[in-house]
């Protein structure tokens, strides 16, 4: 019987294996491609949240069970998958977003019906899941790079995978270089690991840190660090991630932006708190302050964009930055010897983890959806959607609340340990340190104050107010399957808002495993409706209280209406035009204008240029039309990447010389070496 | 620690009822000062009744957004005042979140009052949101890090215990931290309840207005929700400021009625300083342009890093 | 042991010496074709059979010794029938088009169709030869078989490459037969009377008694002179010239196979000089040469115009990486370095094909004018290219990464960590260069104006037969294989 | 079989031969003449045969006779004779302009010379018969590589290709006791012989295609 969750587990790799197939056979058949695939996907992910669910649950003591997938048939490499908590944990959270997007892709699909390859599509989103999956449960580094290298390349083929489009195809190839490098720096880490402890498998490096050198340990850690960040998307190493995630299909962004960036994530977690022993301070300090920079970069590039879909990448960014602060703060408990406060901050950061798992996906889908319905990413291009597509709208509007980290979602939640750990780390250490603390959550709360900022934006441009065009006034609701995946998402965000210390239980394994403690319990008071910090006394939160408690007050309203506005009536009015003829989307606020305040306030950072074009008979303020652009630079593209591509290119070009296509030369070439060579045998 | 009901009750009603006069007496003192006659302090709670008594007008464009928002805004406000201990050192409902939680909640309040502005598709209300989002960001570090300064002086983000600490043996007025983290928290709180010189409450000026400008569509009770949240709002912020500073008078966690008597006349005594504060400023101040409110606002976030900054000293 | 019977060896020579005479007489193409596809099949199977009597019973002679096979031989017999299966079972349908194209007369297809079985006759004698001396003389064999196909077109730029081709390649082979000399030279002089042969049986045991300082000027000049057969730089100028000139089965052939047999006649004198001078000298000649190939082959990818001069000059950066296992000198780097021939083997001729057919499609190689969206005109075809493509560039599930992440990781258990570090930035360097180039052209919308002339299955046999068994040996590496590499490994490192 | 002439004789015929051989070489280097620069070869050619004579007499190698035999058809007759015809029947202009003016590449020569002789000075003792015969034979490598470089057309080319091989076969011939092992020679003779067939054929293509031998125009292919 407890071979029961394994048995659900390797259902759900086999469900993609053969849902990857079905999208193969049925290549000429859209429909049925679409069913097979998407569908066999959804039952796959289904059996992995089970999975998962159930083995986290049962807590897994001791020494993590190993299953091996296929014989050795080739030497050097062992296909075998090991179940301990943090991979579970990791599984949980690609099958938990896999089936929502999966059943998404149910009806997302149909877009493409006549126009594109669905088996191809479904054939690469299977096996993209499989390989994610494989990533976190790989048990050697052997296997685990492999399954990570197939993981970036069906990710390219998703990425480019409306080809036609060149935005597509360079996005591809931005996502896939920036990818190997980072792959190849893993490479190297894991290759300094093997080198110390003679072996591949994940067994021989646990703690292997501690039997390191200084100088291979930090080179490791740096290399590491690089390497998953690519992957994560931390600043200055993102520059491929708000170009890649708009450019794929709405769901495989959903995907990138929820499950694939996590892996980085997953990486940096397996590596510095399982393989790398106790830290020197230094690493805590670098991930924290780079998580702070990641975050705070992030939601401002975020506030610049009107493509809704790049907009929802930078944020990513950002809470890849929050997710960040919780280890590096991690990190620096477990140097100063503060395991429960350590765990406090990883429980932080793997809840963040999750919690951006699901809104993001849920935003993503949202956007796939009206993006679907206005064939547009331009914000400028939309409004007034809530009115034509009601239930998009409001689950937008639950990923909005809780990517902005408001009582009662789930970001909210996240976010709040994340305070809390960062303002009980004051105390660890006597040392100048300390004052990162405060300040990097400082620059979290304005984290998040930008980020509600930038999603008033996100939806009140898109969803409210007048259509601003012919598109978006036609808009329709999305499919049913759509909404079904939307809904998913959304209710995974309340129950993750309301009912934190139920999923704290399972935590518990994961903490056990990395740092050795238990905190559920702590952080469960009164039965599980109070959210503690690690002390009792460090200050709690309810969310399900505080809805309650609203919910108690509804009669303050009520009786208002009741005694003071009975028989009071509605009437629907145009909106006051300020006395011209009718209001036009024209007049409505544009996404550009609404973030101008925040441009003008970090000019220093953005660098804005604007060229105003107007033509007029006698008066330029009665200008007959007028051309306004706006640009934001990046900096890190022009200043840093722009230029480094270049000089490459350069010098190759230079080295293009030396084929010069002259027989002579060529002989020269070889005489030289003989002689050279001759002298060195001498 | 567990949340009595009666207590709730109490603070809930004390909430309603004081937040419109502080509003009123406000507007009266600055008027005053102006060698005006000035509404009479009761002029809120008329308003109120007469905007619940009147019929609503709800702009074609708008969506059911527009008429959630103002009851979001009033809930949360409300909320946020049930965690901030006013007459006594126990807030009812503190066991529900500390001062994080609080913030949280106002934001909640803003971010739809924002989406509320943005519904009915008018220039003026996008422009109101707009400036609303903006200025809050960039109050909230400031705001966050002079918490933080007395929470991590207190152990604990929970404002019963911060009062409580701070209430403690310790306790100097001129402790250096505490006043600039006052300073810090002062600044954010002319910014937050949209005074000068951040905003204008009394003008209907497009260019200059920002949170009337969010209003401007709202009429009837949707209205009086705006209106009386946005005051229980400013009353919340002015507790904290006052009772997290200057907790002396306050009665303790389970006390006799007396006691309770003692504490709501020290409370509000202190409330009305703080109140004429608010007016002096007000005054003598003129109103910034948009884009020198950040300085101001930088000004108050070194404040309290400095005030963090003297905690690491004296500690 | 097998000293008196010729079931094996001679076959393998005779079979194709003799399928080039038959077509000397066919009449028809498709009938010099299927003899083509018979007598290497034919090969192939005798390659099987090689390898297992190897496996069981060591190397095995004929004619008295002078056909020698031992495992390495072996190793080389099967790749260099796989491909001459895949070249010919490609070929008839390629110069169809040609002929009726009209680039060609039905008297160069024939040329072709006698040359190339000529040509892996003389790869054969190579790798079967026990005699360094013949060896030698097959080298040039190959060389000068060769020249003639890749000057087939009688193109201008045809009849360049095959005049650099030849020149350079006769030089180097000159300044190779010099270095036999000495070999010859130092192992005749600790023994008054003639050598019996120069047979590298022989060799083998009287290598550790060799003059080291003549064998130290004998490498010298073998590295320069199979150096330039094998295409290392800086002696590897005329390989992209020579390859992307010649027909693409005979690029096949040449990146396939001919470059790895004349890094084949290295080895054995890289083994002998080991067995001499010890590894230090040899190995780190290789290292230099290896790495300065792969560094040098990353520019020229990278700004290339012509997509079978990039796919020469991944040859040469594949060529480098086996250099730098087999220099790396460790049990680990050297099996990463012969499996890394095998896998490169199925694969860079599947590129070949896939080339020849957008040739044919498109009349250019210029990947500007290529331009975007061949995937919607030769569909198939860019699925075999694109998966080849991904499995040049070491990704995973192909098997180039399994040798490639050998040789690095080896490079690591060796203590080379800077050699490892900077093959792998080669590595990624060449990946990056090639996949910007056939983004370039593989997907994309397909151009209204755009004319081509489709044949999007052409060549699927051979090349579905290559990538067949590269996805097949890249999951499972079946026992006699796994054992001839590991014997093979021996022999060239030496170390049991 | 007891020789008739002693050992020392030999040893100097050797020397004379060999020097005489890099003498030639040197008179190529400078030659301005196609024809000429091919009888040249021709002549070198038969001193390496005198070489391989002596070599073959004294140690009463009769296989080395073979090679006597295959240097002086081959080397001496057939391709001189080959190389002529295709000059005169594509008469081909005779002048040689080389790369590097006559001077400069005495110099070069004469440095590659001392090379040669640095290089070979340990073997001396390896050498049977006569000294530095060895330092000459890598020498004609060398010089006959620079030759190469030195020329513009194909036919000079292989010319200079052919000295080089006479270099490699010195070698063989000065290093070992009997030479190489038959087969070994006669594979290398066919090779050579082959090899300078179809450069032929290539030349002639090329002359048809490009309506000249200059290989400096080869130079199409590029990057």
């Amino acid at each position: 019987m407890e071979h029961l969750p394994l048995t659900f587990l390797l259902l759900t790799l086999l469900g993609y294996v053969a849902g990857a197939v079905a999208g193969l056979l049925c290549l000429r058949a859209e429909k049925l491609a679409n069913y097979g695939s998407f569908g066999l996907a959804s039952l796959a992910a289904l059996c992995g949240v089970v999975a998962s669910v159930s083995m986290l649950a049962a807590g897994t003591g001791g020494a993590p069970q190993t299953v091996q997938l296929l014989p050795a048939l080739i030497p050097y490499v062992r296909f075998t998958i090991r179940l301990d908590p943090l991979g579970l944990f990791f599984t949980l959270l690609v099958s938990l977003v896999g089936l929502a997007l999966s059943v998404y892709s149910l009806g997302y699909a149909r877009g493409f019906y006549g126009r594109k390859n669905i088996g191809v599509l479904g054939a690469f989103f299977n096996a993209v899941l499989l390989a994610t999956t494989l990533v976190f449960l790989a048990d050697n580094a052997f296997f685990f790079l492999i399954a990570w290298e197939i993981m970036a390349l069906t990710a390219y083929c998703l990425v480019s995978y409306e080809h036609e489009k060149e935005e597509a195809r360079n996005a591809g190839v931005l996502y896939f270089v920036m990818s190997h490098i980072g792959t190849g720096c893993i490479m190297l880490g894991f290759l300094l690991l093997f080198q110390a402890s003679g072996d591949y498998g994940f067994d021989g490096f646990h703690a292997l840190g501690d039997r390191m050198a200084a100088g291979p340990r930090n080179a490791a850690f740096l290399l590491f660090l690089a390497g998953f960040g690519v992957k994560a998307g931390i600043i200055p190493l993102h520059i491929w991630l708000p170009v890649a995630h708009p450019a794929a299909p709405s769901n495989v962004s959903a995907l990138m932006s929820g499950v694939l960036i996590k892996t980085g994530i997953y990486g940096l977690t397996r590596v510095l708190f399982d393989f790398m022993g106790t830290p020197p301070n230094w690493w805590g300090v670098t991930v924290l302050t780079l998580g702070t920079i990641s975050a705070v970069l992030g939601v401002l590039y975020a506030l610049m964009e009107h493509d809704l879909k790049r907009l929802l990448a930078y944020h990513s960014i950002e809470n890849i930055g929050i997710i960040l602060m919780g280890l590096g703060a991690a990190l620096m408990f477990l140097h100063s010897g503060h395991p429960v406060l350590a765990s406090l901050a990883l429980i932080a950061g793997m809840y963040h983890t999750i919690n951006h798992a699901v809104f993001k996906a849920l935003l993503f889908l949202g956007a796939g959806a009206v993006v679907q319905a206005t064939h547009t990413r331009n914000m400028e291009e939309m409004g007034g959607l809530v009115k034509r597509m009601p239930k998009t709208a409001f689950f937008f509007l639950v990923g909005a609340v809780a990517i902005s980290a408001l009582p009662p979602l789930n970001g909210f939640v996240s976010e709040w340990l994340t305070y809390q750990s960062l303002l009980q780390g004051f105390g660890t250490t006597s040392s100048l340190i300390r004052l990162m603390f405060p300040l990097s959550g400082a620059m979290l709360a304005l984290t998040g104050a930008l980020a509600a900022a930038c999603f008033v934006k996100a939806f009140g441009i898109t969803f409210l107010a007048q259509p601003r065009s012919a598109h978006a006034e036609h808009a329709e609701e999305a499919a049913g399957p759509m909404l079904a995946g939307q809904a998913v998402l959304a209710a995974a965000c309340v129950f993750l808002g309301l009912f934190p210390t139920t999923f704290l239980r399972l935590l518990d394994p994961v903490t056990q495993q990395l740092t050795g403690q238990q905190l559920s319990a702590q952080l469960g008071l009164a039965n599980g409706l109070v959210l503690a910090g690690a002390t009792a006394t460090g200050g709690t939160v309810s969310t399900p209280g505080l809805l309650l408690m609203a919910v108690c007050l509804l009669p303050v309203p009520l009786g208002l209406w009741l005694v003071l506005a009975r028989g009071t009536t509605v009437r629907r009015a145009p909106t006051w035009d300020c006395g011209l003829q009718g209001l036009t989307p024209r007049m409505e606020y544009t996404a550009t204008g609404f973030s101008k305040p925040i441009r003008m306030i970090f000019k220093a950072l953005f660098r804005p240029r604007r060229e105003v074009q107007r033509d007029y008979d006698f008066s330029p303020y009665f200008a007959k039309n007028l051309r306004f652009d706006s640009h934001v630079e990046e900096v890190f593209q022009t200043r840093i990447y722009r230029p480094l591509t270049w000089l490459v290119w350069r010098m190759a070009r230079k080295m293009r010389a030396l084929q010069a296509g002259s027989l002579q030369a060529y002989l020269i070439y070889i005489f030289v070496t003989l002689i050279l060579l001759l002298l060195f045998a001498l | 620690m567990k949340p009595d009901a009666i207590a709730i009750i109490l603070q809930t009603g004390l909430l309603l009822l004081l937040a419109p006069l502080v509003s009123g007496l406000v507007r009266n003192w600055k008027a005053k000062l102006q060698n005006r006659r000035g509404p009479r302090i009761w002029q809120t709670y008329l308003d109120l009744w007469k905007f619940f008594r009147k019929d609503m007008v709800i702009s074609e464009h708008a969506s059911w957004v527009f008429s959630f928002a103002p009851h979001v805004v009033f809930f949360t406000a409300v909320l946020a005042g049930l965690l901030v201990p006013m007459v006594t050192v126990q807030a009812p409902l503190s066991l529900f979140g500390g001062v994080l939680a609080l913030v949280g909640l106002l934001a909640l309040g803003r971010f739809f009052l924002a989406l509320g502005g943005l519904d009915t598709g008018s220039a003026f209300g996008g422009m109101g949101s707009s400036r609303e989002m903006t200025i809050a960001a960039i109050a909230e570090p400031a705001l966050m890090l002079a918490i933080f300064t007395v929470a991590i002086a207190a152990g604990s983000t929970d404002l019963s215990r911060i009062v409580a600490a701070t209430l403690g043996p310790d306790w100097r007025l001129l402790n250096p931290m505490h006043v600039l983290a006052f300073a810090a928290l002062f600044i954010v709180l002319l910014a937050e309840t949209g005074r000068i010189p951040v905003d204008n409450p009394a003008t209907h000026l497009e260019l200059t207005m920002i949170h009337e400008a969010m209003l401007l569509e709202y009429s009837g009770r949707n209205l009086a929700f705006m209106e009386w949240g946005a005051s229980i709002k400013q009353l919340v912020l002015m507790t904290l400021l006052v009772n997290v500073f200057l907790p002396f008078g306050l009665a303790p966690a389970v006390a006799s009625p007396a006691a309770l008597g003692l504490g709501l006349l020290a409370y509000l005594a202190k409330l009305l300083v703080l109140a004429g504060i608010v007016v002096v400023v007000e005054t003598t101040n003129a109103k910034l342009r948009l884009f020198r409110v950040p300085d101001l606002l930088s000004a108050a976030f070194v404040l309290a890093g400095l005030a963090l900054f003297s905690t690491f000293l004296f500690q | 042991m097998h000293g008196t019977d010729l079931s094996l060896l001679t076959p393998l020579l005779a079979v194709p010496a003799a399928a080039g005479l038959a077509c000397l007489v066919a009449r028809a193409r498709r009938t010099m074709a299927a003899i083509g596809v018979l007598a290497f099949g034919g090969t192939l199977l005798l390659g099987g059979r090689l390898l297992q009597q190897v496996v069981a019973g060591g190397a095995v002679t004929e004619w008295g010794g002078f056909l020698r096979a031992d495992a390495l031989s072996a190793w080389m017999v099967v790749l260099i029938s796989t491909v001459s299966l895949a070249t010919s079972l490609y070929a008839g349908r390629y110069f169809q088009r040609e002929l009726a194209a009209g680039a060609v007369t039905p008297g160069r297809v024939r040329e072709f169709f006698v040359l190339t079985p000529a040509f892996a006759t003389g790869m054969f004698l190579v790798v079967l030869a026990n005699s360094l001396g013949v060896m030698w003389a097959a080298v040039e064999a190959t060389a000068l078989s060769s020249v003639l196909l890749v000057a087939l077109y009688n193109r201008r730029t045809s009849l360049e490459g095959a005049w650099k081709y030849v020149m350079l390649g006769s030089v180097g082979l000159a300044l190779a037969l010099l270095g036999t000399v000495f070999v010859y030279a130092a192992a005749c002089k600790n023994n008054a009377q003639p050598l019996p042969s120069f047979n590298w049986s022989y060799l083998q045991t009287v290598a550790p008694q060799l003059d080291p300082r003549l064998v130290r000027l004998a490498f010298v000049f073998v590295l320069v002179g199979y150096g330039t057969k094998a295409g290392l730089a800086p002696m590897h100028t005329w390989l992209p010239d020579a390859h992307s000139e010649a027909p693409s089965p005979t690029s096949a052939m040449l990146s396939g196979v001919s470059l790895k047999v004349a890094l084949y006649a290295l080895l054995r004198f890289h083994i002998l000089t080991t067995a001499c001078l010890g590894s230090a000298y040899s190995c780190h000649l290789l290292l230099g040469l290896g790495l300065l190939s792969m560094f040098l082959a990353v520019p020229f990818i990278l700004v290339q115009r012509n997509l079978k001069r990039m796919l020469a000059y991944s040859s040469l950066e594949h060529v480098g990486l086996i250099c730098v296992g087999i220099g790396l000198n460790t049990p680990l780097t050297i099996a990463g370095a012969l499996l890394h021939m095998g896998y490169h083997a199925l694969t860079k001729p599947v590129l070949f094909f896939a080339a020849g057919n957008i040739q044919q499609s498109y009349h250019t190689l210029e990947l500007r004018l290529i331009g975007p969206g061949v995937v919607k005109t030769l569909p198939v075809t860019v699925l075999f290219m694109g998966l080849a493509a991904v499995a040049a560039t070491g990704l995973p599930p192909f098997g180039l990464f399994l040798s490639e992440l050998l040789v690095i990781s080896g490079g690591f258990a060796a203590g080379q960590t800077a050699v490892s570090v900077l093959v792998l930035v080669a590595l990624i360097a060449c990946f990056c260069g090639i996949l910007t180039q056939l983004t370039r052209i593989l997907p994309g919308p397909s151009r209204p104006g755009r004319q081509h002339d489709g044949g999007s299955w052409d060549g699927v046999p051979a090349m579905g037969l290559l990538m067949g068994g590269l996805l097949l040996f890249s999951v499972w590496l079946p026992r006699p294989l796994l054992a001839v590499l590991q014997d093979a490994a021996v022999i060239v490192g030496g170390n049991p | 079989m007891n020789p008739a002439i002693s050992p020392d004789i030999a040893a100097q015929l050797i020397a004379l031969f060999a020097v005489l051989m890099l003498v030639v070489q040197l008179l190529l280097v400078v030659q301005r003449m196609l024809l000429t620069s091919i009888r040249l070869f021709a002549i070198q050619s038969v001193f390496l045969a005198g070489i391989a004579a002596v070599v073959a007499y004294f140690h009463g190698a009769f296989h080395v006779y073979v090679v006597v035999a295959l240097t002086l058809v081959g080397k001496v007759v057939f391709l001189p004779w080959l190389l002529d015809r295709q000059v005169r029947r594509m008469n081909i202009i005779q002048e040689i302009e080389p790369l590097v003016n006559f001077p400069t590449s005495m110099l070069i020569c004469g440095g590659l010379t001392l090379l040669g002789y640095l290089v070979a000075r340990p073997f001396t003792s390896l050498e049977r018969l006569g000294n530095n015969t060895l330092a000459v034979a890598i020498t004609l490598v060398l010089t006959g590589f620079f030759l190469m470089i030195n020329r513009r057309k194909a036919i000079t080319q292989v010319l200079a290709l052919l000295t080089v091989e006479n270099g490699v076969m010195l070698a063989a011939v000065a290093l070992t006791t009997y030479g190489m092992p038959l087969v070994v020679e006669l594979g290398i003779f066919f090779d050579v012989l082959v090899a300078v067939m179809i450069l032929g054929i290539l030349v002639y293509r090329i002359r048809e295609t490009f309506a000249s031998m200059d290989v400096s125009k080869l130079s199409q292919l590029k990057g």
